[in-house]
């Protein structure tokens, strides 16, 4: 199929698929009880400014009228304004995706340096000491839930040995966050832990599958060696899949931010979510829940730009 | 190759030479004893076919001379290739060896390339791993392969992936892989089962000749006896892990002497070929479709009682003939099918339109790809043509109800292809064979049902004790059988049969084309047969559809138009299938060369093999769904191979 | 945390296209032993029984109020009449450990079990519908992919908690979208297969095509992935109150207790700590390897 | 540009590293705006760049009037307590000029046009009950009630929300018009209101924007981050009593509790703080150079009943209910166990955590002390039945013997409470509060949510409404309510309060409430706190400390106010 029709197909989907995300979204928030008037404005908040608050938000609108004009906002790039942050949420996003992009992909990278020679030592070595080691420690650091790994890590990396700070870069900038590279590293390891778990999976497998195609065969009967074989042929064929799979990952990569940033003080995107679902605060979170969607959308779409330029047959698989 | 040549050829020093050798896997269920005892050699310049039905050892062989066998098989006995014993020898000695002592070409030329590399690189790889040349020189060197492939633009071609080449090309890339360096010995496992005819004429033609050039010793393994007959100098017969006999090419298949070798050469169907002498009628003729009723010698054809006029394909919709699709069974009229849209449409059917006649049974034949199967769920009413009607028993499909369309169906029984894939096991047989009575009649009632599943086992010739069992504890054959119960058990006026036997052994084969044959003489229904095996349509269609690229290209009795066909496309469908009769295999070779030769300047490729992506292209596997994938991405189409001649 | 992915399974792979017909190759015999033959699988069979054992028979042998507090017996260390010691209200915290389990296993099977039904049905449905049907109902996976599930669990959270039945029915509609995908993966080979094609040309309803062949013949991929849906959703349990969304007093589950232990993570009360934390750990670990053996008794690629 | 605030502690240099409240981020540093914006935490940064009229707190350690830190430098009440005529000090903004009562009238006509949307507003009350502000001349004015006043609720809860404004540069109507009267007529003085505001919503200006760096207080902005971190520098241009100590104050945004507690272990806070869990550390933390003292809150805790419940309002009306579940509550156990003794008991709504002239003896005394054997033959004496472990109610009827009005034969006293999340503590309360309850009979469920869930989904209501399913609440962590320095219960126990949650209703407690701001005398407020601690409007429960601060050695010279305010200007490096 050709690459623009492919493209404008994938763009109308990625659309529909956000879509759906913010009519789940809204409805979800809109089903929030009590309304956010009274938390927001804290106990001592009278009737009168509880009334002035739902009415200055539009809460007073029936549910559809205020969909509509949120989608209408939407088009024009605007979405909202925090109620309790005293800022627009785009200028909040703004700020905040940075850090958290910074967290998710230095965590992707490191993951997937460590994931994809490990899988692939795995299959090589399969149902050896090593495989099952591996696949032990893969295992734990999959099943270890990111708080107590971090709480771990801390005791044992800044409080035990005083090695990394406890705490992320605190500054504000992307300059400041990487001026501190030390403070990075509890951090990028906790949230790196299952991205190794589980890309080293998928590349055992992927590996264990290409080792018994044909073509390994046909490699063999050539005269070409095993080690020639894994790096110019199993290698690339089975990172394809893997690579797909990238794009999923994206929403589990900000789950583990959310973690990850309150337990190391690292004020980014997913801290943000949280703060905002303490606080029922609306366009905040319809807001980040949108910035996840588009960027696992444009994740899964990466995903699949990427495997097109490594797997040719990609482009004429999907006819 | 001369007969002279050959001989001395023969008294050379062997280059492979197998002693006593034995395999054995270990698997789960236990240890298989998949090779014993085999001896062979392998000398300079001469082809040993190594023949036997399926699973008798011939690939463990092959695979065990070349030192690739799986993990889990340990070999013992010798297997000496030049100076060196495989069976002994370390990875490292046997990579030196292979690519360049001895080297080998695979089934499935789909898979046997890596998808992500350029066709040019891997062959470069091969070179490289034992010659010392720079990227730049094997590259070269590469094309130059490519070009006596008879790859046509080696020089562009070498930067196509394997998924832009056609089935023929992709093996015509594995041999140039095979031979680029030269090899002492060419190990061949069914390198043309999965290729059409054409295509696997031309690859068997490639590989004699350069096994001629440089007097490579050939390993040829395969269980069509066509095609040992077109190519070996000697037969190598196994049977359960054993060689039974060993001998000249026309000594094996003119006077067998074991047992089993004259069992399995019974059970080749034969083409029925013109003799020399006989002149092909002029195709205007054929394309009347009137010639059938002058045959008055097809006498099967005449006890069937059709009228002799085969519907035409223009199909001017004549009073006359309405009245004539009112009776088929089945008829599609100018039906076109278009799976996709816009540009990436593919038309698998253009207006194409056939009828089958009460008892008669058609057979449809072509390459790969021209839209036999896509006909056939036509006609099952799995696919929906995009223009054109189809009536099945009289009543258009598309205009009754869902419930008149479904009693409809209870008329038709269906018999695919594999017989693995074509029973669900999770069911045990008894349950298969009673699904369509479960479907269609509701409340029978379960003991009457059992009854009638006991009855149609006594049919087909199944012991009724088979009832119970799951389809995985019967053999290829024995599952085919109940397919076909299972498509006879509503007494059905149409059978479709989609390559039916396509997946079995030959003397398999044989057995459930008889049972077929049996009950149509009994029961009377009209069979639809696709087939891409122009011997197995010959012996049991009395009509036959010949498909090329979506179009019927002709039509008519089938000893008429596959002896004497209308169309250069049949003539050459039929020239490219190897008889298992080394004489007349020669001459139709030579013939069917020179008939080549004039037809097209030297150099350029073989039509219908060179384009781009051919149909048969597999939808590149893609793990993981992205959201972009079509929810039908067709694996059926590499089912192409089966037992030619 | 990552309930959206599973370890060592490429989501759109059913477990091998060949003949997958779920045990096929061989039987359940042989499944048997090749699951058997995966020692990690067998040990994690072995926890798993162990700590139904713990959790379920554990109380009789060792009986305590898990009830009441007792403001006056709080954090005591170890000790003979407390082996773990007590948290910070006065439970023992041995017999916590086994209440607490019996929740986080029931609601970690239940909710995996929720989610793979859930999910086998619209995969199963969006797979042989294919078309337009497909797409939506597909891409309505995609939109519940592309919301982290912890963002989903923490807006409800917002809210309030739910009981043991109400989480269980949270937990299931957030994690049901791999299984959808992975069966209608397995769907769409299956439904392209010659029976099915057999059954539908002889004019069998769709009903019967889904319920007596695609879903029988995914059984395979079903009960892996319902395995692995198991362990991803105790992970999950424990996430769950991490956020705040935990089971109320008297009930507790693991995640519960190792985030009220946390807070005494430096007053060196490791006993509130360490035991729901490996119990978490080795449990989800456990489902882990069971699921992967019994990828492998399924499987029959991967084998050479 | 910054100096070093998270590298580590700054004993040493002329900074300090203060943490502020977990998940909280300043966002606000106008002096007047909506409740949305103006927590206390804002207010403690407003009011360190604009100092208030009257600053009548605790940073003293007592709750007064700090004349030090406050623009006002006399209040003179008139006799019938209906004026009072206030003098300024002869103060500067820190452009130089005279801070004067038009920068007071300034404030005045805006809160006057906007109050609707000003956080400090309830009706009835300022500037409701503000008649007029009369300009005497540059530093006296007078401003007239609408009755007479009780002085010090005056100045403690109404006065003391003045801030003057530099009229001379924020009185206009937007950025480019020019400076002028604006104010004096309600339209401009909303154009002006919206005009600050808006400003305002531009936290990354704080720091640049002319409008605010022209101050009155001690510090003004060097930075302000949108993730929160705030820098102050001292106001080289102050002339008031409470000049700033250390040259910059850094205040830093924590995620949670833990967050903060690695960094003060690692030394990168001055001034920070603990849960209560982990007061047992309290060693490791003086070792490490700190000292642990616990910070209590003018506050008290306690869970409104929802009087308005279909099914246990008419349980909840019943006083001898309510006295069986203050019984059942062991609130010494719950202060020395639970809370590890960082909270007392409370009996009233009077805060007892301070000594004050407020609480009447009766409230002292503790009414209802811990027995689950009184409250269990309570509820026996009335009517109620144990089945099956929990009281049902076997004897309706109204006389004494029986439940009560209302309560139908059958009813089972159960309760459900929707309580805060995220807390620890909170959590242990909750289990033992349901444990003591289940000895006397009584059911006691429990639902969590975060506490802007709790606030939204426990509103006033009346029985029909689906919102007044709720029975109990529970939003008091760190405290449930903070009063003003004047603790009166207008709003929170008044009929038609504002923040009556539970819609109780007692006309002799209104009547008390009235006269505990009109009186001049601080009698009726004794009255009102006996009153109460007695009616049981609400389960009181124990008073936790507004936070446990850890304060590196050397860190001195102030009282932790129990206003919940931070004084930045009174922290000092002493000794080294
Ligand atoms: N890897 C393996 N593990 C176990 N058994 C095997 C393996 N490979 C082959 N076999 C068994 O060894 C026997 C010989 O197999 P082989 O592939 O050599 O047969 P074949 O003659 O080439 O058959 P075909 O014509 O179908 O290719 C068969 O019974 C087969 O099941
Ligand atoms: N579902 C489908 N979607 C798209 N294209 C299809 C589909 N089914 C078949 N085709 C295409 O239609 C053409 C005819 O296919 P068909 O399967 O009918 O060929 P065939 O003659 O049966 O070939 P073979 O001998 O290989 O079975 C091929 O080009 C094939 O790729
Ligand atoms: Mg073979
Ligand atoms: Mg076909
Ligand atoms: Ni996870």
């Amino acid at each position: 199929m050709n690459t623009y029709l492919y493209l404008a197909r994938r763009v109308l989907q990625a659309l529909a698929v956000i879509l759906i995300v913010t009519v789940a979204t809204f409805c979800l928030l809109h089903a929030l009880p009590g309304g956010p008037a009274r938390g927001i404005l804290g106990p001592q908040a009278t009737p009168e400014q509880i009334a002035q608050f739902n009415h200055a938000q539009h809460l007073d609108q029936p549910l559809p009228v205020q969909y509509g004009a949120y989608l209408g906002r939407l088009l024009h790039g605007d979405l909202g304004s925090s109620y309790t942050l005293n800022e627009p949420v785009s200028q909040l996003i703004v700020q905040r995706l940075p850090k958290t992009l910074v967290l998710t992909v230095l965590s992707a990278l490191v993951g997937l340096l460590l994931a994809v020679p490990l899988g692939m030592w795995q299959a090589v070595r399969r149902n050896k000491p090593v495989d099952y080691v591996i696949t032990t420690l893969s295992f734990v650091a999959y099943s270890t839930p990111v708080y107590f790994l971090g709480l771990i890590l801390v005791l044992v990396f800044s409080h035990i040995l005083p090695w990394f700070p406890a705490q992320a870069p605190q500054g504000d900038s992307l300059a400041q966050v990487f001026a501190d590279p030390a403070g990075l590293v509890l951090p990028v390891v906790a949230g790196a832990a299952s991205v190794v778990a589980v890309f080293s999976r998928y590349m055992r497998a992927a590996t264990l599958e290409n080792l018994s195609e044909d073509y390994v065969r046909t490699a063999r009967a050539g005269g070409s060696r095993r080690g020639a074989i894994l790096r110019r042929h199993v290698f690339r064929n089975s990172l394809t899949p893997v690579v797909a799979m990238l794009g999923y990952y994206v929403p589990v990569l900000f789950g583990g931010a959310l973690v990850v940033e309150q337990l190391f003080n690292y004020p980014g995107m997913g801290l943000l979510f949280w703060s905002a679902a303490q606080s029922s605060d609306y366009p905040v979170l319809l807001g980040c829940v949108l910035v996840i969607a588009v960027a696992t959308v444009v994740g899964t779409l990466l995903a699949d730009i990427v495997q097109r330029i490594i797997d040719p047959r990609v482009k004429e698989g999907r006819a | 190759m001369t007969a002279a040549e050959r001989s001395t050829a023969a008294v050379a020093d062997p280059i492979l030479d197998l002693d006593d050798l034995g395999v054995v896997f270990s698997s789960e269920t236990g240890d298989v004893h998949a090779v014993r005892g085999v001896s062979l050699h392998v000398r300079p310049g001469e082809t040993l076919a190594l023949v036997g039905e399926s699973g008798s050892g011939k690939s463990t062989v092959a695979l065990a001379a070349i030192g690739l066998l799986p993990g889990n098989a340990r070999a013992t006995g010798r297997a000496r290739l030049g100076a060196t014993d495989v069976v002994a020898a370390g990875e490292n000695d046997l990579a030196r060896l292979r690519g360049r002592t001895v080297s080998m070409v695979f089934q499935e030329p789909a898979t046997a390339l890596d998808p992500l590399t350029r066709i040019g690189d891997q062959i470069a790889e091969v070179i490289r791993n034992h010659r010392p040349l720079s990227a730049r020189e094997a590259a070269q060197a590469a094309i130059e392969l490519l070009r006596r492939v008879g790859i046509p633009d080696p020089g562009r071609r070498a930067s196509a992936f394997p998924f832009e080449l056609s089935g023929g090309q992709r093996q015509r890339v594995v041999i140039a892989m095979a031979i680029a360096n030269d090899p002492t010995l060419l190990i061949a496992d069914e390198p043309t089962t999965a290729l059409d005819v054409t295509v696997q004429a031309e690859i068997l033609d490639l590989l004699r000749g350069l096994a001629a050039e440089t007097g490579t010793g050939v390993l040829l393994v395969t269980h069509n006896m066509g095609v040992v007959a077109d190519f070996a100098d000697r037969v190598a017969v196994m049977l359960q892990g054993e060689i039974v006999e060993t001998g000249p090419v026309e000594d094996i298949l003119l006077r067998p002497s074991h047992d089993y070798t004259k069992r399995l050469l019974a059970a080749v169907p034969r083409l029925a070929v013109a003799e020399p002498g006989e002149a092909p009628r002029p195709s205007a003729e054929a394309d009347a479709g009137t010639e059938s009723a002058t045959s008055g010698a097809l006498a099967k054809f005449a006890e069937a009682g059709g009228s002799a006029e085969s519907a035409d394909s223009g199909g001017s919709a004549t009073s006359g003939q309405s009245a004539e699709s009112a009776e088929s069974v089945v008829d599609l009229r100018a039906v076109t099918v278009a799976f996709g849209r816009g540009r990436g449409a593919v038309r698998a059917l253009d207006d194409v339109s056939l009828s089958v006649r009460p008892g008669e049974t058609v057979g449809l034949v072509g390459e790969s790809g021209s839209g036999k199967s896509t006909a056939a769920r036509v006609a099952l009413g799995l696919v929906r043509p995009t223009s054109g009607t189809v009536t099945l028993f009289g009543s258009d499909l598309r205009r009754v109800s869902v419930r008149a369309r479904r009693s409809l169906r209870s008329g038709v029984g269906v018999v695919l292809q594999d017989p693995v894939a074509s029973l669900d096991a999770r069911m045990s047989v008894g349950e298969c064979i009673a699904e369509p009575l479960r479907v269609h009649r509701r409340r029978m009632s379960s003991k009457e049902r059992q009854a009638r599943v006991a009855d149609i086992l006594d049919r087909v010739r199944l012991p009724r004790g088979f009832a119970r069992r799951t389809p995985r504890e019967l053999s290829g054959g024995q599952r085919q059988r109940v397919s076909l119960a299972r498509a006879l058990v509503l007494d059905p006026r149409l059978l479709v049969a989609d390559e039916p036997t396509s997946a079995l052994d030959v003397s398999v084969q044989e057995a459930v084309l008889q049972v077929i044959t049996e009950l149509q003489d009994d029961l009377g229904f009209a069979c639809l047969f696709v087939s891409h095996d122009l011997a197995v349509v010959q012996n049991f269609a009395e009509r036959v559809v010949v498909m090329r690229a979506g179009r019927i290209e002709e039509q008519g009795a089938t000893e008429v138009t596959l002896l004497h066909p209308g169309t250069d496309y049949t003539r050459r469908l039929l020239a490219a299938v190897p008889v298992p009769d080394p004489v007349v295999q020669r001459r139709r070779r030579a013939e069917r060369q020179a008939e080549a030769a004039q037809a097209r300047p030297p150099g350029t490729a073989p039509a219908g093999n060179d384009g781009g992506p051919g149909p048969e292209t597999p939808g590149g596997t893609v793990p993981g769904d992205g959201p972009g994938d079509g929810p039908d991405r067709d694996g059926s189409n590499t089912g192409g191979s089966g037992v030619n001649a | 945390m990552s309930a959206v992915l599973q370890p060592g399974r490429l989501p759109g792979d059913g477990p091998s296209a060949e003949p997958a017909d779920g045990v096929a190759a061989g039987g359940p015999r042989l499944a048997v032993r090749r699951f058997v033959r995966n020692r990690l699988a067998v040990v994690g069979l072995a926890v798993v029984v162990l700590f139904f054992l713990f959790c379920f028979v554990g109380p009789l042998l060792y009986s305590t109020d898990q009830i009441h507090t007792t403001l006056t017996q709080v954090n005591l260390s170890p000790s003979g009449s407390h082996l773990l010691g007590t948290d910070a209200v006065g439970h023992d915290e041995l017999g916590r450990l086994m209440y607490g389990g019996k929740v986080s296993l029931v609601v970690g099977l239940a909710a995996g079990i929720l989610a793979t039904v859930i999910g086998t049905l619209w995969g199963a449905a969006a797979g042989y519908a294919g078309g337009w049907i497909d797409a939506v109902m597909m891409r309505v996976v995609d939109a519940g992919i592309a919301i982290p599930a912890l963002f989903i669990l923490l807006v409800v959270s917002a809210i309030s908690t739910p009981g043991v039945p109400g989480l269980i029915v949270i937990l299931g509609l957030v994690s049901w979208l791999v299984p959808a995908r992975l069966v209608r993966a397995e769907t769409l080979t299956l439904k392209n297969r010659d029976y099915v094609h057999t059954l539908r040309a002889i004019g069998g309803t769709h009903t019967r095509a889904i319920g007596r062949h695609i879903l029988p013949n995914s059984v395979s991929t079903i009960v892996v992935a319902a395995t692995f849906q198991v362990a991803d959703a105790i992970l999950l349990v424990a996430y769950v109150s991490y956020l705040g969304l935990g089971l109320q007093p008297p009930k507790t589950d693991w995640g519960g207790m190792l985030s009220a232990g946390l807070t005494a993570t430096y007053s060196g009360r490791w006993w509130l700590i360490l035991p729901p934390g490996l119990a978490v750990i080795l449990v989800v670990c456990a489902f882990n390897a069971i699921g992967d053996g019994l990828r492998d008794a399924f499987d029959v690629r991967g084998r050479g | 540009g910054c100096n070093g605030a998270n590298g580590s502690s700054s004993a040493s240099s002329g900074s300090i590293n203060y943490a502020l409240p977990a998940n909280f981020t300043p966002n606000w540093i106008l002096p007047i705006g909506t409740p949305a914006h103006l927590n206390t935490n804002n207010v403690s940064i407003a009011a360190s760049l604009w100092e208030p009229l009257v600053a009548y707190d605790g940073s003293t350690g007592g709750i007064g009037w700090n004349k030090k830190a406050s623009i006002a430098s006399a209040a003179d009440f008139a006799p019938d307590g209906k004026s009072v005529t206030i003098t300024l000090g002869a103060r500067h903004w820190s452009d130089g000029k005279p801070i004067t009562s038009r920068d007071v009238q300034f404030w005045f006509n805006l809160i006057k046009a906007n109050k609707a949307q000003w956080a400090g507003y309830s009706a009835g009350k300022a500037p409701d009950n503000w008649t007029a502000l009369k300009v005497l001349d540059d530093h006296r004015f007078t401003l007239t009630f609408d009755r007479s006043y009780n002085d010090q609720w005056m100045l403690a809860n109404e006065l003391s929300q003045i801030t003057p404004l530099p009229q001379h540069l924020w009185d206009r109507a937007s950025a480019s018009a020019a400076v002028g009267d604006t104010d004096e007529t309600p339209a401009g003085a909303k154009q002006v209101w919206t005009f600050l505001n808006s400003a305002a919503k531009n936290i990354s200006k704080y720091a640049s924007d002319p409008l605010w760096k022209t101050v009155s207080g001690p510090y003004e902005v060097h930075s302000f981050s949108t993730a929160g971190k705030v820098v102050l520098a001292a106001n080289k241009k102050y002339d008031g009593g409470e000049k700033a100590h250390i040259p910059t104050v850094n205040l830093l945004p924590f995620t949670t509790t833990d967050a903060e507690e690695n960094a003060l272990r690692s030394g990168q806070v001055d001034y920070g703080y603990i849960n209560a869990t982990d007061l047992d550390q309290k060693a490791s933390f003086t070792g490490q150079g700190y000292n642990v003292k616990p910070w209590t809150g003018w506050a008290i805790t306690y869970m409104p009943y929802n009087f308005q419940n279909p099914t246990m309002g008419a349980v909840f009306k019943q006083l001898y209910a309510r006295q069986a579940v203050q019984e059942s509550i062991d609130q010494d156990s719950l202060s020395k166990v639970i809370f590890n003794g960082t909270a007392v008991p409370g009996y009233g709504p009077i805060p007892q955590a301070q000594a004050s002239d407020f609480v009447s003896p009766a409230q002292k005394d503790n009414p209802y002390p811990f027995s689950t054997a009184k409250a269990k033959s309570l509820l026996t004496a009335h009517g109620w039945a144990d089945q099956g472990g929990t009281m049902t109610c076997v004897q309706p009827g109204t006389s004494a013997s029986q439940c009560g009005a209302g309560v139908a034969k059958g009813t089972k006293f159960r309760m459900q409470v929707l309580s805060q999340s995220g807390s620890t503590v909170t959590d242990n309360m909750m289990s033992a509060i349901q444990s003591s309850l289940a000895k006397t009979g009584i059911g006691f469920s429990i639902k969590t949510a975060p506490v802007n869930s709790v606030l939204s989904q426990t509103p006033q209501c009346t029985s029909g409404q689906a919102s007044c399913k709720w029975q109990l609440s529970f939003f008091g962590t760190a405290g449930s309510w903070y009063f003003p320095a004047f603790p009166t219960g207008d709003s929170l126990f008044q009929s038609k309060g504002g923040s009556n949650f539970g819609s109780y209703s007692n006309p002799q407690v209104d009547q008390l409430i009235t006269e505990s701001t009109t009186s001049t005398s601080n009698n009726a407020v004794q009255q009102y706190s006996a009153a109460l601690a007695k009616d049981l409007p609400v389960i009181w429960l124990p008073e936790p400390d507004y936070q446990i601060s850890v304060v590196k050695n050397g860190l001195g010279g102030f009282a932790q106010d129990s206003l919940a305010d931070f004084h930045p200007a009174q922290w000092q490096w002493t000794g080294k």
